[in-house]
């Protein structure tokens, strides 16, 4: 079956102009930020200087920046060509579209947090005119779009809730405010409004769609020039260089309206990136130069605490604790299957086994020692009861182990409260936990000092930051061998259909104990170290459902918003998923609500994850292509994974 | 039983019952080393069951199952560890992984690098992957689908799933071949080229026990066919034996079989 | 010991309020294999409703003339809830793989509890829930509290009207053939998106009777609630037979038992005195899921199943 | 509006000193001076971090109003810690990189202190918080026998510790309300737990007798098991170690089961919530640290204050003890820019404020605040309420000594 495209503008204009509309629009963009956004300091980050761009007024230089020299590359502009092989225009309009985003998140934040227009000053203006111009010369652009997208209408029992919406208004009103339910109804119609609101946004979303019919590109791609290797692995090493960069920057910034508006820029870059097929490229050296790849990545992740300061680094460091164990999670449940609803017990077991022999004066086992040995100790105590909680409920159905492992979550923390001396023996001081665990000391290189490395000073979440990252690399070490092995085919084997895999002479049972356990083994390392990192460990650090990360709920939703089965999926959604509830702060009683549905939203619109493993890529989006006109979509026949 | 060649396979009175259903009843079957057996029967005559239990899927509730001489474990990767592989009605490939992983998951018990091997990744491990991988391309080769080693199972046709499941089986050293049902759905010229596929994995000292509704590819394949209806094996034998044996026919043509049951399991000794 | 059956009846008393919650765990995984973690919150949507409907009506109604529409609204809120929680986060997912269901269900889960927490009035903090008026009244030494009243009348009469309803009715008839074999009941002309739907509608409305019974013998409804009582309920299920609606119920019963006994007597068990009590009444029920699972691993009620090969 | 635009046309970001604001405020030489807040402003405690929060507000505007200190200018930098140990570390360790902090008031929950106190201490920033109790954190590991030592010099706390508030009850429910078997019942956390231990110590040593021990699950609202081994028991009192949430629920199924005893608590129950949550509450205790909010001015108007301000949450709790720590934080920068010819001491500020706050007394809404050697309230005054027809009504005040 053949997908029929088109390359054609939406907006009729003349390839010339269309081209010089988005050109100026990037180029006004990208200057605005020389100039003063708006009059007052009030607005964060203080954006009312000429000459001297600040916070979001960067984020306009780097989208104005990029729209330009996809358009330029797209054009064919000689240097530039190798980044962007697809040729597509449809990279350019999604960069202008940042562009755009940006713009106009900026102006209406500004206008809406200082009340009113009025605030904005000349440089707002231009910013928001540029990126409007942007956006209309792209859409002028010849694009990459299919000839016939179906115009899908929601539900129609849906749109009852417009004129539900007035009616629950006036009914709010109608009722005497003294009444206790009152403020109940209030809310109520206010749900209403705002369900109402999704509605019609979302129906206006599949008219767009169906009127810009922006598809993929399906030309042949030219073959990329032959490129001299040293030139390919400095390509690998800059790449790094620019997502390092870019992951700081988020971690970095300091106040909720940058990193909506860092979010909103790297949404649409990656999709821009993704269409000129840079993406595409950049991979095929990655896939090339692994080792060179593998090193960069590391190097990358090392430089972190040497570009910023110890308030960042003990974000980071958190970060990687929680990425670490999402890891650690992925063998569990990405490759073999297995669904495990209580791991944080795992990290809690290894931190708790850490602190009691290092040394706190609250722990009642007076040893301290040896971080080596601790790790292994650590290791070992979560490997065992790893294996405990398995044999017995691994011969199980697989849901049944969904169960046990939540309840073995929650006996976990309820059993380190009453080892307090009073309700069971004396062992872990109860809900006071073992504070003041003492700082690491390996080699004579203490941790709570100060170190001046390559003439830049590293503190104490510095370096911790840095042992943490060995245990990163530890566990991605592991995780990619073991995965990529006759232990690992044999955890697939059996996460694809058990059965089958026993005929293949897979021990099933003993398979799946060995991934429990190595699984538990991993998070008892990462808890050795959070034991140390946060001086204290108490049973309420290791619940099911919290509002922040780590706890079990949140590491499922690493695994599976990043991608299963894969090592960058559940780093990069670990890192979403700590960076977003925290920066969103301003949000306060809000934002774990816009999280929860966050999640209901992802999972409906990318079940596979924001990094698909390369074999459920295939899976989802093999039945998008044929796209058999007429069909109601949500039930496409996609063939039941697992099972 | 005690010649000088023992059978391969000797089973002996094996009767399955699920509840008050008896879904096989003392059956009894031998295959030789070299041998290609057909096992045919009308629908839920327990073929499946039957295969099951061999298999080590289902513990039979009487009767053994003897390979060269042991009785089996009741546990499908030992059986698959002593040397029976088997293929499903209902083509069960892991449809995520590629052609290749597919054999690669075949050759698990034949291999022995464990976790830490993969982990430190000595050059024993590069070895043993080697030497497994070359295993694996050969059975691609011997069954067709070299060229499709990357894959995904999924993305494969009817047809070749089928052959690519036979490689998987084949990859774990087999000294039996279980066939369940290998033609279902395919036409004729798919058909013929199993049979040509059978032969030649018989021709590698490979005995084949195949169940199947195709009475044509029997007949061509099999040495010796036994027919299960309602759980007995009322016949056993060559192909004119089963072809003119009336209970065969009446089954197959749907008559009631009530009378002839009870006979049936000595009329097959 | 003395206090024996006054621990038994204030297990099954509990018990039965897990049952009620659980059967709704059950129903839908028996139709769709789906853990709808959002179930407890499903019970405290519910709760909130029956308080909107109390608040609603005039101060000083006769709780039995209010009792009644509180738990009509009740039922209808939480209905409504899991009939668009099916209809817009589960439906689209039900050919996705199997994990990616149940981390919708986690943040339906956050986004409900949230929802009531930042929009329901004074939802930050418990809120009051009426209660029967009256003294508890005894029955030789056991004494029951007048609120328990509704669980202990409710809970039965749900059973039985459940009972009849998959037995007798062609639509409950037609439910139990889809949890048995869905492929089979579609291709009879079994309409199994509707099935599916009346599981949760189903399941939610006894969500809202054991939120009205919650809310009676506790006094009170909070955004949390349906938390605990979720997971609770959910071991219920599972320690009955997942699937099996009286197994949910079985299920529900000895899990309430299991923790009045722990808290009641563990303690008195030799070399055990620092084991028992409150504090480790969670523990011993999750060793009695364990040990149920371990001799029957398909749960009290359930029937093993059988993997066709 | 004009004069803002060219004035920020001609600025370069590099000029920018101080206080950028200050064109508003006719002193140039102002100094802003940050107190920091940690608490969970997010999530189920997040009322009683929000009443933490209006507080130090609260404080900090009243101090800048009546220009308490000449020269500087005070802010409140509220962070969120949701009550975890992890994020309320990189809020210690955002709160010390930002150098114009010079005081932090928090956290709500000991597990939290317990994961900033060092990294506090290493900077020399001064640390009080507003609720915790747990002794361990001010007197070493070892206080219970009596071998105290402080850990962290820059911990301070406006809460009375469990040591205080458990034997007070335990003397007021034996002596006064001639209560000699009591059942005892604590929710496990570091709060409740503490003040149960202690309680029993105080109350067998008098003499009296625990009819019984238990714990629940501070989540649960099924207290029936436990309701009938305290009816089995015979008591004739019961302490929980807890808060309101379940304390409420706990007595009214008490209540319900026919066993009327009064049930008594700590600060943690004493709350209108409790009476609201517990229709028949009637004749239950509980202690509150400071005299009675009706003798003390300092208290009347802070409450008249809270409620002018307009704050969309209640002060709860802990409110008073919030604005206690927030004002001991501005007496001490007071006394040291007092100390150092009207400025501030241009070296280790944070150090001297920590000094100084040491040294600090003043009459604040819960009374007389000042610090012991130990970094604890010296304020021993505690006050016994009983709901007397839905209110807390004062039934003893005392204070508490050995």
């Amino acid at each position: 079956m053949t997908t029929r495209t088109e390359t054609t503008p939406v907006i009729p204009l003349p390839a010339t102009a269309a081209t010089t509309l988005t050109g100026l629009g990037a180029l006004a963009v990208a200057a605005s930020a020389a100039m003063s956004w708006t009059w007052t300091s009030d607005f964060p980050g203080d954006l009312t200087y000429y000459g001297s761009p600040v916070g979001l007024q960067w984020l306009a230089v780097a989208a104005g920046v990029l729209t330009l020299a996809l358009l330029l590359a797209t054009l064919g502009t000689p240097g530039l060509r190798w980044a962007a092989p697809t040729r597509s225009n449809n990279a350019v309009l999604y960069a202008a579209t940042g562009a755009l985003a940006v713009a106009a998140y900026s102006v209406t934040s500004i206008s809406t947090e200082l009340g009113g227009l009025a605030n904005l000053e000349p440089g707002g203006w231009v910013l928001a005119g540029g990126g409007l111009l942007g956006v209309l010369g792209a859409l002028g652009l010849p694009l990459d779009r299919r000839t016939h997208v179906p115009l899908r209408i929601l539900d129609k029992r849906l749109f009852l809730l417009l004129p539900a919406a007035p009616v629950g208004w006036i009914a709010a009103h109608a009722i005497p405010g003294d009444k206790p339910v009152a403020p109940v109804m209030t809310a109520l119609s206010g749900a209403l409004a705002i369900a109402a609101g999704a509605v019609l946004l979302l129906q206006l979303g599949h008219l767009a769609n169906s009127q810009l019919r922006l598809g993929k590109v399906d030309r042949p791609l030219p073959a990329p020039r032959e490129l001299p290797s040293w030139v390919e692995v400095l390509l690998i090493v800059a790449a790094f260089g620019v997502g390092s960069y870019a992951i700081t920057f988020g971690i970095d910034t300091d106040y909720g309206e940058l990193f909506i508006g860092y979010l909103l820029l790297i949404a649409f870059m990656i999709a821009a990136l993704a269409g000129s097929g840079l993406l595409g490229r950049l991979r095929a050296l990655t896939l090339k130069y692994r080792p060179v790849t593998t090193g960069a990545a590391f190097a990358a992740a090392a430089s972190f605490p040497f570009q910023t300061g110890e308030q960042y680094a003990s974000v980071a460091t958190n970060i990687l604790i929680f990425a670490t164990v999402a890891l650690g999670l992925n063998i569990v449940v990405g490759l073999a299957g297995l669904l495990d609803l209580g791991y944080v017990a795992f990290l809690g077991v290894g931190a708790y086994a850490a602190a009691l022999v290092s040394g706190s004066p609250a722990s009642p086992i007076h040893v301290q020692l040896p971080f080596w040995a601790a790790v292994i100790v650590g290791a070992a105590v979560s490997m065992v009861f790893g294996v405990v909680i398995g044999a017995p409920t691994l011969r199980l159905r697989g849901d049944y182990l969904a169960i046990v492992t939540l309840g073995f979550g929650e006996i976990f923390r309820i059993t380190m409260q009453n080892l307090n001396g009073t309700t069971g023996p004396n062992v872990t001081n109860g809900s006071n936990g073992i504070p003041r665990i003492p700082e690491l000391n390996i080699l004579g290189f203490d941790f709570s000092q100060t170190h001046a490395l390559g003439g830049i000073q590293i503190g104490r979440f510095g370096n911790y930051y840095l042992l943490m990252l060995l245990v990163t690399a530890l566990v991605v070490l592991v995780f990619a061998r073991v995965g990529n092995s006759r232990i690992g085919r044999a955890w697939i084997a059996i996460r694809e259909d058990e059965t089958a895999a026993e005929a293949m002479g897979i021990n099933g049972f003993r398979l799946k104990l060995l991934a429990f356990a190595l699984g538990a083994c991993l998070a008892g390392v990462a808890g050795t170290v959070q034991a140390h990192v946060t001086y204290t460990v108490t049973p309420d650090q290791y619940t099911f459902a919290d509002a922040l990360p780590p706890n079990s709920a949140f590491l499922l939703a690493a695994v599976i918003l990043g991608g299963m089965g894969t090592i960058s999926g559940p780093l990069a959604g670990a890192t979403l998923l700590f960076l977003i509830p925290k920066k969103l702060e301003f949000l306060s009683d809000y934002q774990l609500l816009v999280f929860g549905a966050a999640l209901i939203v992802l999972m409906r619109v990318r079940p596979e994850g924001l990094i698909p493993n390369r074999r459920r890529q295939l899976e989802f989006h093999e039945a998008d292509e044929p796209a058999p006109p007429a069909a109601d979509d949500d039930t496409t026949a996609l063939t039941k994974a697992g099972a | 039983m005690t010649t000088t060649t023992a059978p391969l396979l000797d089973v002996t009175g094996v009767t399955m019952r699920f509840g008050g259903l008896t879904a096989v009843n003392d059956v009894s079957l031998t295959v030789g080393e070299g041998e290609i057996i057909g096992l045919i029967g009308p629908n839920g005559a327990g073929k499946t069951t039957f295969f099951n239990c061999l298999t080590g899927l289902y513990v039979p509730t009487e009767g053994a199952v003897r390979y060269r001489g042991t009785v089996l474990p009741p546990k499908p990767h030992l059986v698959t560890q002593a040397g029976i592989a088997r293929t499903f009605q209902n083509i069960r490939l892991f449809a995520n992984m590629t052609v290749l992983e597919n054999v690669l998951v075949g050759r698990h018990t034949r291999t022995r690098e464990g976790i830490f091997s993969a982990i430190l990744r000595l050059p024993r491990y590069h070895h043993a992957e080697a030497e497994s991988r070359e295993k694996a391309m050969e059975l691609l080769a011997f069954t067709g689908l070299a060229h499709k080693a990357d894959h995904l199972a999924r993305n494969l046709p009817y047809g070749e799933q089928r052959k690519l499941e036979i490689a998987r089986a084949l990859a774990s050293d087999p000294g039996l071949l279980l066939l369940d049902e290998p033609t279902a759905g395919m036409n004729p010229q798919e058909t013929r080229a199993a049979e040509e596929l059978v032969f030649a994995i018989r021709d590698q000292g490979v005995s084949v026990l195949v169940i199947e509704h195709d009475m044509r590819f029997i007949f061509n394949l099999c040495d010796r066919t036994a027919v299960l209806v309602q759980g007995q094996k009322i016949v056993e034998g060559d192909r004119a034996t089963v072809q003119n044996d009336e209970r065969v026919i009446s089954a197959y043509l749907g008559a009631p079989l009530e009378s002839t049951t009870p006979a049936a399991p000595e009329d097959t000794q | 010991m003395h206090d024996l059956p006054q621990q038994l009846a204030n297990g099954l008393i509990l018990g039965a309020l897990y049952g009620l919650v659980a059967i709704g765990y059950t129903m839908v995984y028996g139709i769709v294999q789906l853990i709808n973690f959002a179930h407890g919150e499903i019970v405290m949507v519910g709760g909130f409703g029956a308080l909107t409907a109390y608040l609603a009506l005039p101060g000083g109604t006769t709780l039995w003339l209010a009792l009644p529409l509180m738990l009509i609204a009740g039922i209808l809120v939480s209905t409504l809830t899991a009939v668009a929680a099916e209809r817009f986060a589960y439906r689209p997912l039900r050919n996705a793989p199997r994990l990616a269901p149940l981390i919708t269900a986690i943040g339906l889960s956050i986004f409900l509890q949230q929802l009531v927490f930042s929009f329901y009035p004074d939802a930050k903090k418990a809120r009051v829930f009426p209660k029967i008026p009256g003294d508890p009244f005894s029955l030789g030494s056991v004494t029951v509290q007048r609120s328990d009243l509704f669980l202990i009348i409710a809970a039965p009469l749900c059973m039985l009207a459940l009972g009849w309803f998959v037995t007798r009715t062609r639509s409950g008839r037609a439910m139990q053939a889809t949890s048995q074999d869905p492929d089979t009941a579609k291709l009879m002309g079994i309409d199994t998106d509707r099935i599916i739907v009346m599981a949760f509608a189903i399941g939610a409305a006894f969500a809202a009777v054991a939120a009205v019974a919650y809310g009676l013998r506790s006094g009170q409804v909070d955004f949390r609630m349906g938390f605990i009582l979720g997971l609770k309920a959910f071991t219920a299920a599972v320690l009955g037979g997942i699937g099996n609606i009286y197994g949910a119920m079985l299920g529900g019963l000895a899990l309430g038992l299991a923790e009045a006994l722990a808290t009641g007597y563990i303690q008195h068990l030799p070399g055990m005195h620092l084991f028992g009590g409150g504090a480790w009444k969670d523990v011993w029920a999750f060793v009695l899921l364990i040990l149920v699972l371990l001799v029957r691993p398909q749960g009290l009620l359930g029937e093993r199943v059988a993997d066709r090969a | 509006m004009i004069g803002a635009l060219s004035l920020s046309a001609c600025g370069s970001r590099g000029g920018k000193s101080g206080d950028n604001a200050g064109s508003k405020d006719n002193n140039a030489a102002t100094t802003t001076v940050v107190i920091g807040v940690d608490a969970p402003l997010t999530g189920d405690l997040s009322a009683l971090g929000l009443g933490i929060r209006n507080s130090v507000d609260l404080a900090v505007k009243t101090a800048n109003a009546t220009n308490e200190v000449p020269g500087v200018k005070f802010e409140v930098k509220a962070l969120d810690d949701t009550a975890k140990p992890a994020p309320g570390q990189q809020n210690a360790t955002q709160l010390v990189s930002d150098s114009k902090v010079l005081g932090v008031v928090g956290p709500l929950n000991s597990s939290v202190a317990q994961s900033m106190q060092q990294i506090f201490d290493d900077a020399g920033l001064t640390e009080i918080s507003p609720a915790n109790t747990g002794v361990a954190l001010s007197q070493g590991e070892k206080w219970a026998t009596g071998d105290k030592k402080r850990p962290f010099k820059s911990y301070f706390r406006t809460a009375t510790t469990d040591a205080v508030q458990g034997p007070f009850a335990a003397q007021f429910l034996y002596n006064d309300a001639k209560k000699t078997k009591v059942f005892l019942i604590d929710d496990q956390k570091t709060y409740g737990a503490g003040l149960a231990a202690t309680f029993k110590g105080q109350f067998t040593k008098l003499g009296g007798t625990l009819a019984g021990e238990e714990h629940v699950n501070p989540d649960d609202r099924d207290f029936s098991a436990i309701v009938t081994k305290v009816k089995a028991s015979g008591a004739d009192a019961v302490y929980y170690g807890g808060e309101y949430p379940a304390a409420g629920p706990l007595s009214l199924q008490l209540k319900d089961a026919g066993v009327n005893i009064p049930l008594m608590g700590g600060d943690g129950i004493q709350s209108d919530e409790f009476i609201k949550l517990n229709p028949k509450s009637q004749g239950d205790f509980a202690t509150a640290v400071g005299l009675p909010v009706e003798t003390l001015d300092t208290a009347k108007k802070f409450i008249a204050d809270y409620k002018a301000a307009n704050y969309k949450d209640a002060y709860e709790t802990y409110g008073g003890y919030s604005y206690d720590s927030a004002w001991a934080i501005i007496e001490g920068v007071k006394n040291v820019v007092a100390a150092n010819n009207g400025k501030l001491p241009s070296g280790d500020a944070r150090k001297a404020v920590r000094d100084a706050v040491q040294k600090v007394s003043f009459n604040g809404v819960t009374g007389k605040v000042s610090f012991d050697e130990f970094g604890d309230t010296t304020n021993k005054q505690l006050t016994v309420y009983t709901v007397k027809d839905g209110k807390w009504a004062v039934e003893k005040s005392g204070t508490f000594n050995g």
